[in-house]
């Protein structure tokens, strides 16, 4: 068992003078009320949305993975809510929490899992593939790392067109292992690419342990190409948006690019098909419900502030749960792609014969 | 004769071959203590221990590269891609070191590597996580590829491929994992290289493999009963070495051939069988080699269509009728 | 019209397509400050600034993946690989990025990348030097491939696939740098999928591309000399949009065909036009489709051999006559 | 311009105690005069096989491309002297310093460049693809990091089967970019393998500089990976083994994997392509000849310890060039292979057509 049950907040280029509550960080102290609220709304409907899709692949009205994000939620709305307009971000398949924290409509999000034409990605991508390029929100990949050099290049792309931004890279624990996160990193850190790689450290690829996959300290890797990290608890929002807003604001400043392993755990199966019972105990599962869940910790936070009340918790998660039903009904009553769907979306000139520029065929049979 | 799955038979051929030979170890994501991404590998961890059943990092390029290297000093790794498609980050380690390494030393080395996992379409995980690469890796001489779509020949060639000397990719099929079928208790080897043919008929020849096999075999009863066509069903078994004299027989024999293949279309096994069979059987061909794939595109997510983006019984018929007309 | 050679022809290319359009990036490693590994690039960084014209580390997934992730955004990256065949490194990235991102976001991304570089055997490099991968890439649907044999070809195609929108990959020819053919001093554009009869005859036709068109134009003389065949040679120019009516044309006017490609022979490009020639001209065939390939081995590195290895103008000829016979 | 001019040697695992010179070094102090002269000779030979190469290549006998070694001599001779019965050696395509290290005849190795069937891989591999599996010489590879995997893997196979041994993978400061790199470090790590990746520094990828193909120091990137690492002169066959002799020792005694960083230069083009006039100076490059010249600082050395005079050496140097003539005669006499051989070790069951198993067409046409 290799999670940390303790997280740590060590931020490489801060310094070490005792840092004060994450709730007075400035990009923090600055939120309105009604900002904070969004912030436990993001996170209150992304768990309830992700919960009635658990119930409607449960009932098979989804096919293929369901990677819920479930105890996680922290990390891409605290994230998320730090974008400007040149803020880019893309992530791997457990992508449903990021596109709700960019502003996705849960209808299409739902009729994608659903396989429906009229799902965000037409039910071409389904689970692992959402994508909303009018938020900034570039999917959604599967091949794990391998959204990360793609990543890279948005932060190209806003550096050589003269925007003040900064890409997000997201990606799980078990994808540092792979070779094109290396490559990115190198890319970003030697051509000062304004990209803030974020490791989401839920301890666990699957069924295995950060311990029994990754030599070293995950962020810390960051060292060896010259770049700064930092690592933070991911189930407390306020941190979440403290740490990373820090090095988006050197990404952005400076194209300084960074590394950030933010500490978060799962309470579901890696997808809905694992088993859940070789790798954990029931107990470490329990006790992260318990003691850290993102939701609730911040519930709290906002109660002790005086921010929100029982009435509004309930009335939030009302709508929350409402929402994601009426995503469901949509999903639901949405028609399905027809085979002459196929082969549209697959070239851009197919998809618009009066430009068309090329000739011959594009397709075979 | 005991029915057991596909992947039981894959599972006991593992076992089997661990059991009689040391070098053999079984490597890939999740194959010990998960038992497997899908439980092909189950109770392997426990019988043989973690020397012999190892778990590796997400790393497929780095841990497909180790296995080679070792089976040049005469370990014989049996590698998982827990999905070939994800053959496509270590497509250097494979298709330049596996396929190439014997030949650029002047024979000094061999590598007996196996590396095998699921290959297909039809679970509804998308466009990266659906590939079939045989046609990619037959491409590349030095590389042998089996594509079994039954538990007997999943037991049979898997035996076979794990003894080989060279290089064997091993495609295996996540649908068809839970299929029953007959399989002896007693061992027995199935040489790479030979097809099967699994239904004869005399009107039309399907040449096909994998799980197409099933579905083929489906049409096949279908297009006898309610289109009095007769069908043979040739499964390829292996890609490559190929057994193109099996089809050229079936071929002389019912002068029509339909290729049924889960492949894109360009540049496919299909397309290198229909090559072959008009150059060798010209004369024997009564009409146009047809051939049926999966319809050109990437592959789609939404359920009930990539069923229709796949070739399925249904199409299949379709292209038997139009291939006999 | 003035004489240049290939080589100067791309430069070209791309120097006109980065003073028209300022998103046009150069990109690979080399090909700024060295002048280009293969001098194509070569004066281009004195030119366009080091903002546009960008060595890179050898990193092909990195820099490739961060070129896709930059012309989502609207950019428009032409990068260099030194060779194609390092796209073994990066195959991840080119063939399921590239290839499929636009359609897993149901259309809202497309990728106006394009990647260029050499591909071919012949100069003595071995086996892993020397691969030709049209054929793997064009399995993809979602991008395009283009393997220009002249000069004029190479300037017009490379003009028209920066302008594409969707992902091109173009695939040069390091032994036909130094050719030189006639390329006029206006603008001009060659639209991608549209093959060229570069010679007519009546006897038999070939079908070919990339290096292979200079052999088969070598070859064709010879045959009507010495040999009194008429060989009408077609050049694909594009592999994927294919022009497949421009050779089903000369079929059903030759109705003998011999395809000829520097390719491995297993799923090749020649096998997929074997398949829709036969296919879509099957009585218009006076005998079997004939295919001239690369002799099916990793490339020998010997520099008289490797000649024999591939189709050049003796082995043509032979096929040809055997084609014809 | 990257390159440190001066070289520094900061083993991580060494005490920070003032070294003694590297004679003094047991692994050194222990070696016989006839040891000390044969760790000359090879550098020598290997020198003298090179420039012999290079003439024929500009004479037109040789194909493809020419990597040559020299000025890196003391590396390939340095680390080879060093193995033992269960170590192996594996690099890239700059591989004829190694192969004449590990021993091999200079002869096939001559034929080989020719294309000739008398060459050590038969005329099938060329310069890039050197080969002596009886040597533990595992190639000679094209692809840029390609090779660093396989040299893990050989530190699997050394500890699976119960051998005291170590792989020596090395790689030139520019395939450290290379994704399969990072993942091998990884695997190595993680799994604690025999193996030292050893960083050839020649300051240069082709005619980029260090400092614009890397972010971060070379081999500190194990750091990352929990690994020691090491960095040394390269100049210096005494240094060479000193430093590797730590690190081959830890990996046979502990099964503990490093990375050895060892800076070292080259004189030459990158290959004999290369006009080496845009990336770097021509004082750079005598700079290095005239005062680091691998050969020259240890001929000085040797003869200062008495072991070498001026007869030996000019009996040593006359050997060594007869020797680069005679391979360069008989690969002149040998014959080339025919096109009957192309289709040979492909298979290993095509090779031996009374073993085989499989059945159907191995080749096609
Ligand atoms: C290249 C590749 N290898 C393997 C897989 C299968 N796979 C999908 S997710 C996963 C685990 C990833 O774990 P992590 O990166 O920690 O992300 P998490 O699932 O915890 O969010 C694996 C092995 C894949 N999709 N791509
Ligand atoms: C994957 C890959 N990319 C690019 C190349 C082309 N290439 C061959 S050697 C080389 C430079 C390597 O430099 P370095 O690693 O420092 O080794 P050195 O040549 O200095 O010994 C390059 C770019 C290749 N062979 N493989
Ligand atoms: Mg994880
Ligand atoms: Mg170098």
């Amino acid at each position: 068992m290799s999670k940390k049950l303790t997280a740590i907040a060590e931020n490489q280029p801060a310094a070490t003078a005792p840092r004060p509550p994450h709730a007075q960080a400035p990009i923090n102290a600055r939120l309105s009320q009604e900002e904070k609220i969004e912030l436990h709304r993001k996170m209150v409907r992304i768990r309830r949305f992700e919960e009635r899709s658990l119930r409607a692949y449960q009932g098979k009205k989804i096919g293929g993975f369901l990677h819920l994000y479930i105890g996680q939620e922290a990390v891409a709305v605290g994230c998320c809510s730090l974008m400007g307009k040149h803020d880019h971000v893309i992530t791997a398949y457990r992508d449903h929490g990021h596109a709700i924290a960019v502003g996705m409509d849960p209808k299409p999000l739902m009729a994608e899992l659903y396989g429906k034409i009229t799902g965000c990605s037409k039910g071409k991508g389904g689970s692992m593939h959402y994508f909303d390029p009018s938020r900034n929100f570039w999917g959604g990949h599967g091949i794990v790392g391998g959204q990360i050099p793609l990543g890279v290049g948005l932060a190209y792309g806003v550096k050589y067109q003269g925007h003040k931004g900064a890409a997000m890279a997201f990606m799980g624990d078990g994808a540092v292992n792979q070779g094109a996160v290396h490559e990115a990193y190198n890319l970003a850190s030697l051509w000062k690419l304004p990209v803030v790689f974020v490791i989401e450290n839920n301890g666990y690829s699957m069924g295995t342990s950060q311990a029994r996959s990754s030599a070293g300290q995950l962020a810390k890797r960051a060292e060896g190409y010259d770049m700064p990290w930092g690592q933070c608890n991911g189930h407390d929002v306020y941190e979440v948006r403290a740490c990373m807003d820090k090095f988006l604001t050197l990404a952005r400043e400076t194209n300084q690019p960074s590394t950030v392993e933010i500490d978060t755990y799962r309470y579901r199966g890696h997808s809905v098909a694992d088993p859940d019972n070789t790798y954990r105990s029931k107990q470490e599962v329990e006790e992260y419900r318990k003691t850290k869940d993102p939701i609730q910790v911040f519930q709290e936070q906002l109660i002790k502030e005086g921010v929100l009340d029982e009435a509004t918790i309930e009335k939030i998660d009302l709508e929350a749960r409402a929402e994601a039903d009426h995503a469901a009904d949509f999903a639901e009553a949405s028609p399905y792609p027809t085979p002459d769907d196929i082969q549209k979306d697959v070239y851009w000139e197919a998809d618009h014969p009066a430009q068309r520029k090329s000739q011959g065929r594009l397709f075979f049979d | 004769m005991p029915l057991i799955t596909y992947r039981e038979a894959v599972r006991h051929a593992l076992a089997e071959e661990l059991e009689r030979d040391p070098q053999v170890v079984v490597m890939g994501e999740e194959v010990a203590q998960f038992n497997g991404a899908y439980k092909v590998t189950e109770g392997l961890l426990a019988k043989f221990g973690p020397n012999r059943i190892v778990d590796t990092p997400i790393s497929e390029a780095g841990f497909i590269g180790m296995g080679i290297g070792a089976s040049m000093l005469g370990v014989r790794p049996v590698m998982e891609l827990m999905f070939w498609s994800f053959y496509s980050v270590a497509f250097d380690q494979i298709l330049n070191n596996a396929a190439n390494v014997r030949y650029m030393s002047g024979g000094q080395i061999n590598c007996p590597i196996v590396i095998r996992g699921p290959a297909n379409g039809g679970t509804n995980v998308g466009a990266t996580h659906s590939h079939t690469p045989e046609n990619v890796l037959a491409n590349h001489p030095g590389i042998k590829v089996v594509v079994p779509a039954t538990a007997y020949d999943a037991k049979g060639l898997l035996k076979s491929a794990i003894r080989d000397n060279d290089p064997v990719f091993f495609l295996e099929n996540t649908i068809l994992y839970g299929d029953k079928g007959e399989v002896p208790t007693e061992e027995y080897l199935i040489p790479l290289g030979l097809a099967d043919v699994k239904r004869t008929g005399t009107d039309l020849t399907i040449v096909t493999y994998g799980r197409c096999v099933i579905h083929s075999l489906a049409a096949a009863a279908i297009l006898e009963q309610a289109h009095a066509v007769s069908v043979e069903v040739v499964d390829l078994r292996t890609i490559r070495p190929l057994d193109i004299n099996t089809v050229l027989k079936s071929v002389a024999k019912n002068h029509r051939v339909l290729i049924v293949e889960e492949q894109k279309p360009f540049a496919s096994v299909g397309s290198q069988l229909a090559y072959m069979i008009q150059r060798e059987a010209f004369d024997e061909l009564d009409g146009p080699i047809h051939r049926l794939a999966t319809i050109d595109a990437p592959a789609m997510y939404s359920p009930p269509v990539e069923t229709e983006q796949l070739p399925n019984p249904h199409r299949i018929i379709k292209a038997a009728l139009a291939a006999v007309a």
